[in-house]
């Protein structure tokens, strides 16, 4: 046992890394004081060392703390995807200027994202259920607290209240259907469901309700229609730096786990939909569901981004709609629509992000968040405008972008598997998308400013966090080998 | 003279004018005298080369050709070659017509050297004199229907030009314009008939064709395809050669300036398609001819009674070139192949005399207006005139000939041709029953006679309408009296045959051999030799009947309008709706423009209505949609007045808006519709 | 055959000389225009240069559509490898490029085409610099179009056309711009992803076994074209299944979109009417051929069988197409308005000669294409020469301006002549060629199409009544003739319209033996 | 199953069944209360209604201790979280000087 | 019917009834102490199910922690005693039938369950098993949920405390007044009471 604890350890130290940084925050924040908006150089620092951690561990498939959780291909391609999240967040909050309203507090935000990464890095691990809701809530309630950081305003404070109670029961969910899951198999973990899976399970009402309270508490991580309601307002009550990491780093935390849950207990388990479900053998059509849930909430999404005046909350609609493209790849119950996931999940993050910090920038200069501000932009700020419309050009899944490789990825694993109703709802979806993106786009270029509007300045270090976020959105359009490749070999080198 | 070297001397002919046309739009404007003496000397050379051809083909045994590969199709494994060909076919018709084109071509560029004199694009007009004798050398010349086809369409171009010379003038622009689109309508019948032959057959060679014919191979397998195909290559005759039911556009073409109706809409352009019948005759069955016949013959009477009652000078000559088209292609349906062509040859003359004559006319009547500042009384109108036999002696006798020669009167062409053509027809009704024909054929003769000297005698004879203004007209300059001259010599009958009574024995009908048909025995026409013993046998009743009745219409012309015996007005009332139907050309025009142009018209405003309105409807939506949502409400509206389409993307966006509804900001609602959610899937999930 | 410049292809230089143009035109400063211009007309000029080189050295002889051994100037490379894995065979995208008798014309006519949108470019003031850059980046596209081979490359060299030309009609445009912009836009977005559907349904069920005894799938056209290359049990596998049938309309939509094609032709008018000159011109005379030759390129050699069951479909919208966008263009009263209905109606004919799937059809339907090109982007130059003069574009607003301005009279007459069809001009030869090929394959329809020819001459000279004959207003008095810049871009032009109508043989002769051999194919392949 | 029999004799059936009760309970409140603190209890309730199903599938089901283990920790988990609440609560009375959630509700559409 | 069968319908009726006071009641005082019955009533279902150790637990942590947060909550956020207290429950009939349905559908498939059923002996729960437990199997999760209190001090403390350093920073980019508020069109002009700093909770 001690040996197995020892070695778990040593398999654990990007996460044991993550802890040092919390407390080295904790720390920092201490000693600095009036000047503890450093406590970000801390944070990057020990990103930076996870980062180093994490790369140290490709190609390990091994199963640490009595099979709680995986270190495997699959984890550490989405720790480094959040990685990179994180440490872009960081960068971003270090040069917003919203965050000073909250300035004396700024360490513990600080924390607080390194709470939120170290919950991520269980979630995306995790393989006992117990660990799986711990890690969820070791997540959320980081983020219900970031949401509001700059809680004397009123939107932050809403927003954060609105998290945290449909966050709250949302989890209840969760926990409720673990509770039953966990009575029905008899299993803490998601091996044991398997094989209890494997055996057959009689209880298969009990199985559906558990089943189903999950997907409930997964889609509400996910922001699936219809549990995706408190998205809209909170993306657009938290600060900007706070959206961006929800709309991208959260989700992909909230993937990975549905992923590995729903990859391990089931497709592994060779438990799929079969048409009849009088059968002795618990077989539920979770597949369905999800392929459900996923045109919805494209559909859903795309129509209700449409009419959008607030671009954080376009930018939100815009994601939850992402949300339901790459809900298809698991839909498909393949390896290739996970595959397909991973990939989107991966360039989703860049091309988000990009489109965040760029909304981030213009509220620290114009002050705004309305769609109509940005009209002239184009002309006022040439860089920044061609950044955002690249984006959103990835966003909507143009080529040459990565945005488009995205797209490709997922339709095309949903071609091959089959499900051409979908694939047919998502290309409707992806031409809703387009009239929402463009109409920002057309606002900063098809519209001239008015005279009294000068340039918008921005500084150095800004075009280099752009630039570097541009780099992949442009990179991984046309060259993406790489990625692909290790999206693959991840998926093939699953679990245990 | 080696026979290839025809080829070349026809290459040669074909191009001078064209050279012409390039030297003069692009440098014309920089010669001394705007440089028509370039093009006039080129056609002159043209002319003479022509002359050479036409000994040496009378001379020769046989025809000759040559061609060269245009395009090629195919070749490749698997595929069979098709080549297509462009090339020359010199036989006696070509060599003959060739001739005629550079005869009045080169006449009428003399001509118009006097004529336009002055004129604000006068190098440009040279320019498109030699563009359109280029073109239609090019007919003429041709083997192959392609390149017919080709020229055909140049020569609408040139004439459209040329008609619309004075553009500026509304109705000028409007006749180039009419006539080109009357024009295209019978082309793209010809074009279908091509089509027809060249699907099948692979090649546009007429050798080829008829050879392949005679083989035995017919277009689809089907006789009804060969009439078909014939009848709708006569589509384009019929709108060339102004043929009902598309002779509309001839008249207004009068239009264009008066050597150019010379040229273009009596002697050459007008009559390529006859030439063309004649040069396809071989493919025609009996039916396609009995078609071909009776249009000719409906066209006569139809022209012939209008332009009885006209009173512009170049609309009689207009009509009465329709009338003896009709003569002409009533002739080649029955048969009767080288007295069509024949009254071609002997009708591009005369024809052309009587509108340089009148053109003449007219240029002198133009400069007594002038001269008294008149500019509202119209040179054209016959009734403006009278008693010009004093002032211009050339003219009144010039045009007196080539009046006798369209008449029909004996010892001139016109009476060669026009005997044969009647012979022809009478022949043909006894072989096949068609009276009706021959019937038409005499009536319009005499008719001929009567409105030609009616023409003559209000222009020449009795008193000027204004007798003050009569001596200020003055015989034209030599310029354009000698092309008069030379044209009343060539109305003579000697040209054609020494015998002034039968045409049959001279050089001309000898020279044009009908040709064999190609079709299938049984859709075969009456062959030559059956026919021309019917001939034979009703000639010299032909011969005397022709003559009574042309000269009793020349008398009753001079009854009418020089003895004033009858009044004519008195007729006219007589007449009443008869009469005003002549006098309107039978409303086709109207008819016409009622039902095609408004027909058309209406058309184009219910596409253009369905295109902005039902099928641009999606995007209009699509557009609005991203064009703000200040303007939500507007565009509301429009939901219920845009088409079908549109309502589509309307749609969308409004079921964008209701979605959006229920994000009500309130937290407990946003659970309740989560818990929907949830209790949907599990009832769903445990129903079924 | 193998021709490199500093060890690069030559169609790689081709196709991206001018994004190299815009770098340049990036880092040179916005003040200074001309350099701008002169950059662009630089790269264009240079891929014209090159194009003129590949015409040069082109083997007319080989067969190109789906024989790999005679596509010409072939650069092949993996682009984007993945490895196999357990559930799915080795994936490979290639950079392959080349070209054949279908796509030398069209690389001819593109940087032609492109380069004369330059100098016609010259008289844009406003924001100089986006506009050439963007202008580059379209030609990129274009051109990368017509030489892909690979599904995935062409895809994305059509989409990045799309952005370009946003900007381009949407903020050099006219007063309607946005909504022409953005209808041009979403119509061709929604072919985009129609055919990007049908491009990964083909992708999954390609599969062909390489050297090493893989079994690759593969985004290669030429794999895609062997029917024997579908996997057993993949979507497409098999003929005439419900499945390619869908797979069939749904390209050809996408496709007939670009054509434009009715009932998807909407968004032309506002576009062409809003656009600038020069965008028109690049429209008319490159964008509209994407989308016929994406069929011959794409559609018909890869689901014959489509192609073959929906040849009447085909070619009955071809027909429509012909006849109701002479009409349309007769009720217009916009000069530019009417010349974008006519290319409908013009290239209905392209579609009905290629829909007869013979020889002549085909080669008249390219030939069509090519000449269409030169014959529209003259008219929209014409539009575009009186509209900088005067800013008036309404056919009354004129009248008589064919003495004022003879030069332009009489380029637009030959422009107009050939548009009209007249023979000795090269829009004859194509539309011969179309129609007498359509005819072989249907009667009916094409009898009523050549009913198009009449209207045409209506509207045609319709226009030139309105616009050059009649009095001259006396505001028009002023108006100058063509400067030596204008005769530079119509010159080139109109001598091509001269010989192709004169001697189109040669033309012919370039595309004679691939086209044959893509009707063989698809006539074998699809019955 | 007769139901006096089944009644007789508590099991695991009886517990899930208070269980479903609770659940349901909690929901009520969180959707009917307006005062966010009642929400929360109900957040409670729900999480209770989870941990006794834990509970009683180890009593009676296949689990053991892990039943207990998992009770355990969302107990401290659901202690955890509603400091927070609370003190986001209290934040949104600074804020708009109100606990009812339905006056909470600027952020919409 | 046996003794613990009695126990379970006393504790069962306690606990729901009370948490249908909790749920129904007026007064959100009457609320949090009818809470305080059920979370007692599910601490004896627990002993009831040989789970002393988590009965224990429930009691401290839930009666003992979060009760009174909850009541401290309570107080804080109402103006004086009991004049507010009395909360709004609104649309309660239709929102009942509704989750009486979810409860239907919960308790029927629970009803009609067959479990597979392992019973637990008394004596096979100790405090030793559940602290091996914890150190071996529960191992990680046990220190995890340790950074999650951390976490949530932290978060907690954030939320309900005032600033620590009253004094502000201009933006380097920006001197303009930070305290700016990026104009959303949903956000009005806040109190000035209320305005940013003017926190008044304690933690």
């Amino acid at each position: 046992m001690a040996e197995h604890i020892i070695e778990s350890i040593y398999r654990f130290l990007p996460e044991i890394a993550l802890t040092v940084t919390l407390v080295a925050a904790i720390v920092a924040d201490l000693i600095l004081r009036e000047r503890n908006r450093h406590v970000a150089w801390v944070v990057l620092a020990g990103l930076a060392v996870t980062a180093l951690l994490v790369l140290g561990q490709r190609g390990w498939n091994v199963s640490i703390f009595s099979d709680t959780i995986a270190v495997d291909p699959f984890a550490v391609f989405f720790k480094a995807v959040l990685l990179v999240a994180g440490i872009f967040i960081v960068l971003f909050s270090m040069k917003s200027r919203e965050l000073e309203i909250n300035s004396s507090r700024i360490g513990e935000y600080y924390m607080l994202i390194t709470g939120v990464i170290f919950g991520m890095f269980l979630m995306v691990g995790a393989t006992n259920l117990l660990l799986m809701y711990l890690a969820f809530e070791l997540a959320s309630i980081s983020s219900y607290v970031l949401a509001g950081f700059t809680k004397s305003l009123r939107r932050s404070a809403e927003a954060s209240m609105k998290y945290i109670i449909f966050g709250a029961v949302s989890s209840g969910f969760l926990i409720y259907g673990i509770s039953l899951l966990v009575g029905v198999t008899g299993a803490v973990d998601i091996y044991g469901v398997r094989d209890a899976l494997q055996a057959g399970v009689e209880q298969t009402n009990a199985l559906y309700v558990a089943i189903i309270m999950m997907i409930v508490g997964f889609s509400y991580k996910i922001t699936a229609v219809p549990f995706h309601f408190w998205a809209p307002d909170v993306y657009q009550g938290a600060p900007v730096t706070i959206t961006a990491f929800l709309a991208t780093a959260s989700k992909v935390a909230g993937f990975a786990m549905m992923i590995r849950f729903f990859r391990i207990s089931f497709m592994d388990s060779g438990v799929l939909a079969s048409p009849s479900f009088d059968g002795a053998a618990s077989i539920v059509p979770w597949h369905l569901i999800l392929a459900v849930l996923a045109a919805v909430t494209m559909l859903a999404a795309n129509l209700m981004a449409l009419w959008q005046e607030n671009i954080k909350r376009l930018l939100a609609y815009s994601s939850i709609a992402h949300a339901g493209f790459i809900l298809m790849g698991l839909a498909l119950v393949t390896d290739e629509g996970i595959s397909a996931m991973m990939i989107y999940l991966a360039i989703y993050l860049f091309m988000n992000m990009g489109a965040f910090y760029v909304v981030m920038l213009v509220a620290n200069k114009l002050n705004t968040e309305a769609i109509a501000d940005y009209e002239g932009l184009g002309h006022r700020s040439p860089f920044l405008s061609v950044s955002m419309a690249i984006f959103l050009v990835a966003l909507a899944g143009f080529p040459p972008t990565a945005g488009f490789i995205a797209k490709v990825y997922i339709f095309g694993a949903t071609i091959s598997a089959g499900m051409i109703w979908l694939v047919a709802v998502a290309g409707l979806a992806t031409v809703i998308s387009l009239f929402y993106y463009i109409r920002v786009v057309r606002n900063m270029f098809l519209v001239e400013p008015h005279e009294s509007q000068g340039p918008v300045q921005y500084d150095t270090s800004s075009v280099i966090i752009l630039v570097l976020l541009l780099v992949p959105v442009l990179l991984l359009g046309v060259y993406f080998s790489p990625i692909v490749n290790w999206a693959k070999q991840a998926v093939t080198m699953f679990g245990m | 003279m080696a026979l290839e070297s025809l080829i070349q001397l026809s290459l040669v002919t074909l191009f001078l004018p064209l050279a012409g046309f390039l030297l003069l739009i692009f440098f014309g404007k920089r010669m001394p005298r705007q440089g028509d003496w370039l093009g006039t000397g080129l056609v002159t050379v043209a002319f003479a080369i022509s002359l050479v051809i036409l000994f040496v083909q009378l001379a020769a045994p046989g025809p000759v050709s040559a061609g060269f590969t245009w395009a090629t199709f195919g070749g490749i494994p698997g595929i069979g070659e098709v080549n297509i060909e462009l090339g020359i076919l010199i036989d006696n018709l070509s060599a003959v017509m060739l001739v005629v084109v550079m005869l009045i071509s080169m006449l009428v560029h003399f001509f118009s050297i006097g004529y336009l004199e002055g004129d604000v694009r006068y190098s440009r007009y040279f320019a498109y004199l030699g563009l359109f004798t280029f073109s239609m050398l090019g007919i003429v010349i041709t083997h192959n229907l392609l390149m017919m086809y080709i020229f055909w369409e140049l020569v609408g171009l040139s004439s459209y030009l040329l008609i619309g010379h004075w553009y500026e003038k509304k109705s000028a622009s409007n006749a180039a314009m009419k006539a080109f689109i009357v024009n295209r309508i019978g082309d793209a019948g010809m074009f279908i008939g091509i089509m027809i032959i060249f699907v099948h057959f692979s090649t546009f060679s007429f050798d080829a064709i008829f050879g392949a014919l005679s083989a035995g191979n017919l277009p689809f397998e089907s006789q009804a395809w060969l009439t078909a195909a014939g009848i709708l290559i006569f589509c384009g005759a019929i709108g060339k050669s102004a043929q009902f039911p598309l002779h509309v556009w001839l008249p207004d073409a009068m239009e264009g300036p008066t050597p150019v109706s010379a040229l273009i809409h009596a002697a050459t352009m007008v009559a390529a398609g006859v030439f063309m019948v004649a040069r396809l005759f071989p493919l025609f069955t009996a039916d396609a001819l009995l078609v071909i016949a009776y249009i000719g013959a409906i066209t006569a009477l139809l022209a012939a009674t209008i332009a009885i009652t006209q009173f512009d000078i170049k609309k009689v000559l207009a009509w009465s070139t329709i009338s003896q088209l009709g003569y002409m292609v009533m002739a080649l349906g029955v048969g009767a192949y080288a007295a069509g062509f024949m009254h071609l040859v002997t009708h591009a003359a005369f024809k052309a005399g009587l509108f340089l004559g009148s053109g003449a006319v007219i240029y002198a009547m133009h400069a007594a207006l002038h001269k008294k500042h008149d500019h509202d009384t119209d040179a054209q109108d016959i009734r403006n005139m009278g008693g010009l036999k004093s002032r211009m002696p050339v003219t009144y006798w010039t045009f007196l000939i080539f009046t006798l020669a369209i008449s029909g009167i004996p010892l001139t062409s016109g009476f060669l041709s026009k005997d044969e053509i009647l012979a022809g027809t009478l022949a043909f009704s006894t072989l096949s029953g068609h009276w009706l024909l021959p019937l038409i054929a005499f009536t319009v003769a005499g008719m001929t006679a009567f409105y030609m000297f009616r023409l003559f005698i209000l222009t020449f004879h009795g008193e000027h309408a204004q007798p003050e203004r009569l001596p200020l007209i003055n015989e034209v300059p030599g310029v354009m009296s000698i092309p008069l001259m030379v044209l009343a010599t060539l109305s003579i009958f000697v040209f054609y045959s020494f015998n002034p009574f039968g045409a049959s024995s001279g050089w001309l009908f000898q020279a044009l051999e009908r040709p064999l048909s190609a079709v299938p025995e049984a859709v075969a026409p009456a062959t030559w030799p059956v026919l021309y013993e019917a001939i034979s046998r009703v000639h010299t009743l032909v011969m005397i009947l022709s003559i009574v009745i042309a000269v009793a219409g020349l008398a009753f012309a001079w009854l009418v309008y020089q003895k004033r015996a009858i009044s004519a007005e008195m007729m006219a009332a007589k007449m009443g709706r008869l009469y005003h139907g002549s006098r309107n050309k039978w409303y086709f025009d109207e008819m016409y423009e009622a039902v095609f142009v408004n027909g058309t018209l209406a058309l184009t405003r219910i596409s253009n209505w369905f295109d902005a309105r039902i099928i641009d409807g999606i995007v209009n939506g699509a557009g609005t949609v991203t064009q703000g949502v200040s303007r939500i409400s507007g565009w509301i509206d429009n939901t219920f007045i845009d088409g079908l389409v549109n309502f589509l993307a309307n749609f969308t966006g409004a079921i964008g808006m209701r979605l959006r509804r229920i994000q009500t900001g309130n937290i407990q609602t946003y659970l309740v519709f989560a818990l929907v959610g949830f209790l949907v899937i599990t009832i769903v999930l445990l129903t079924f | 055959m193998e021709f490199q410049i500093f060890g690069i292809g030559i169609l790689t230089w081709i196709v991206f000389l001018p994004i190299v143009g815009m770098l340049i035109v990036l880092l040179i400063p916005s003040e200074n225009k001309n350099a701008i211009r002169w950059t662009a007309a630089g790269a264009t000029g240079l891929q014209l240069l090159l194009a003129v080189i590949l015409l040069g050295l082109f083997d007319r002889t080989a067969l190109g559509i789906n024989d790999p051994g005679s596509f010409q100037f072939v650069e092949q490379f993996d682009w984007i490898i993945v490895e196999a894995v357990p559930w799915v065979g080795k994936i490979e995208i290639l950079y392959f490029l080349g070209i054949d008798g279908l796509s030398i014309l069209m690389v001819l006519l593109t940087a032609l085409i492109s380069l004369i949108g330059v100098i016609s470019s010259w008289s844009i003031e406003r924001m100089v610099k986006g506009y050439f850059a963007l202008y580059l980046l379209l030609v990129t596209g274009m051109m990368g179009v017509f030489v892909a081979l690979d599904f995935f490359l062409f895809f994305i060299f059509w989409e990045v056309m799309l952005l370009p030309m946003y900007f381009l009609i949407g903020i050099w445009g006219g007063p309607r711009r946005e909504y022409a912009a953005i209808k041009f836009f979403i119509y061709t977005f929604v072919g985009g992803v129609l055919m990007l559907l049908v491009m990964l349904g083909l992708y999954f069920s390609v599969a062909y076994t390489n050297g090493a005894g893989e079994q690759v799938h593969t985004f290669n056209l030429l794999h895609m074209m062997n029917s024997a290359n579908f996997v057993e049990g993949s979507i497409f596998y098999g003929m005439d299944t419900t499945w390619r049938y869908a797979a069939w309309v749904a390209l050809f939509i996408s496709f007939a979109i670009k054509v434009p094609l009715f009932p998807f032709h909407t968004w032309l008018p506002d576009a062409h009417v809003e656009a600038p000159t020069p965008i028109s011109v690049i429209l008319a005379g490159v964008l509209l051929k994407l989308g016929t030759y994406g069929m011959l390129r794409i559609l018909f050699p890869i689901l014959p069988d489509g192609t073959v069951y929906f040849m009447y479909l085909m070619a009955a919208l071809g027909m429509i197409s012909i006849i109701y966008g002479a009409l349309c263009a007769m009720a217009q009263d916009d000069f530019k308005k009417l010349i974008a209905y006519s290319s409908i109606s013009h290239m209905g004919i392209v579609m009905l000669g290629m829909a007869s799937l013979t020889n002549q059809g085909t080669v008249g339907a390219v030939l069509q294409m090519f000449n269409h090109g030169t014959i529209t982007a003259m008219l929209f130059l014409i539009v575009g020469v009186l509209y900088d003069r005067t800013h008036k574009r309404g056919l009354y607003d004129f009248g008589g301006i064919a003495n004022q301005m003879p030069k332009y009279t009489g380029i637009a007459m030959v422009a107009m002549f050939a548009a009209l069809g007249l023979p000795g001009l090269s829009g004859f030869v194509s539309e011969l060629f179309s129609f007498l090929g359509a005819f072989s394959s249907f009667r009916v329809i094409t009898i009523i199409s050549v009913s198009g020819i009449i209207f045409t001459a209506a509207y045609i000279l319709w226009t030139i009544q309105r616009v050059f004959l009649g009095e001259l207003g006396d505001e028009h008095k002023s108006l100058t003739d063509l400067t030596g810049r204008e005769l530079l871009m119509f010159v080139p032009l109109m001598l091509i319209v001269i010989f192709l109508g004169v001697y189109p043989g040669p033309a012919i002769e370039l595309m004679n033996a691939s086209l044959s051999h893509l009707v063989e194919f698809v006539n074998v392949a699809g019955r | 199953m007769v139901l006096p029999e089944w009644f007789a004799e508590p099991g695991l059936n009886h517990f899930l069944v208070v269980s479903a009760v609770l659940f349901s309970l909690g929901l009520l409140a969180v959707i009917t209360r307006r005062n966010i603190i009642m929400v929360l209890m109900g957040i409670e309730l729900i999480l209770n209604s989870a941990n006794l199903n834990f509970v009683a599938f180890s009593r009676y089901g296949l689990l053991s201790l892990e039943g207990h283990m998992i009770a355990l920790f969302v107990i401290i988990i659901a202690a955890a979280e509603a400091a927070v609440a609370l003190a986001i609560v209290l934040n949104i009375y600074n804020r708009f000087g109100s606990v009812d959630v339905e006056q909470i509700s600027e952020l919409k559409e | 019917m046996d003794l613990s069968a009695v126990a379970f319908y006393v504790f069962s009726i306690l606990i729901i009834g009370s948490a249908a006071i909790m749920v129904f009641a007026k007064n959100i005082v009457h609320s949090a102490f009818a809470l305080m019955f059920t979370l007692a009533g599910v601490a004896a279902f627990y002993a009831l199910l040989y789970a002393g150790f988590v009965a224990v637990t429930q009691l401290l942590v839930y009666v003992g922690g979060i009760l009174v947060l909850i009541l401290f909550g309570v107080m804080l956020t109402t103006r004086g005693y009991f004049e507010k207290v009395r909360t709004r429950t609104v649309a309660l009939l239709p929102s009942s039938i509704f989750v009486a349905i979810i409860g239907a559908l919960l308790i029927a498939v629970f009803v009609t369950t067959e479990w597979s059923k392992m019973p637990l002996e008394d004596g096979q729960v100790t405090m030793t098993g559940l602290g091996e437990l914890l150190l071996t199997d529960f191992m990680l999760p046990f220190q995890v949920t340790g950074v999650l209190l951390l976490l949530a001090i932290i978060g907690a403390v954030l939320m309900a405390s005032r600033a620590r350093y009253p004094q502000q920073r201009p933006h380097p980019d920006n001197p303009g007044h930070p305290e700016g508020d990026p104009k959303g069109p949903q956000e009005p002009g806040q109190d000035p009471q209320q305005s940013a700093d003017g926190d008044k909770g304690s933690g």
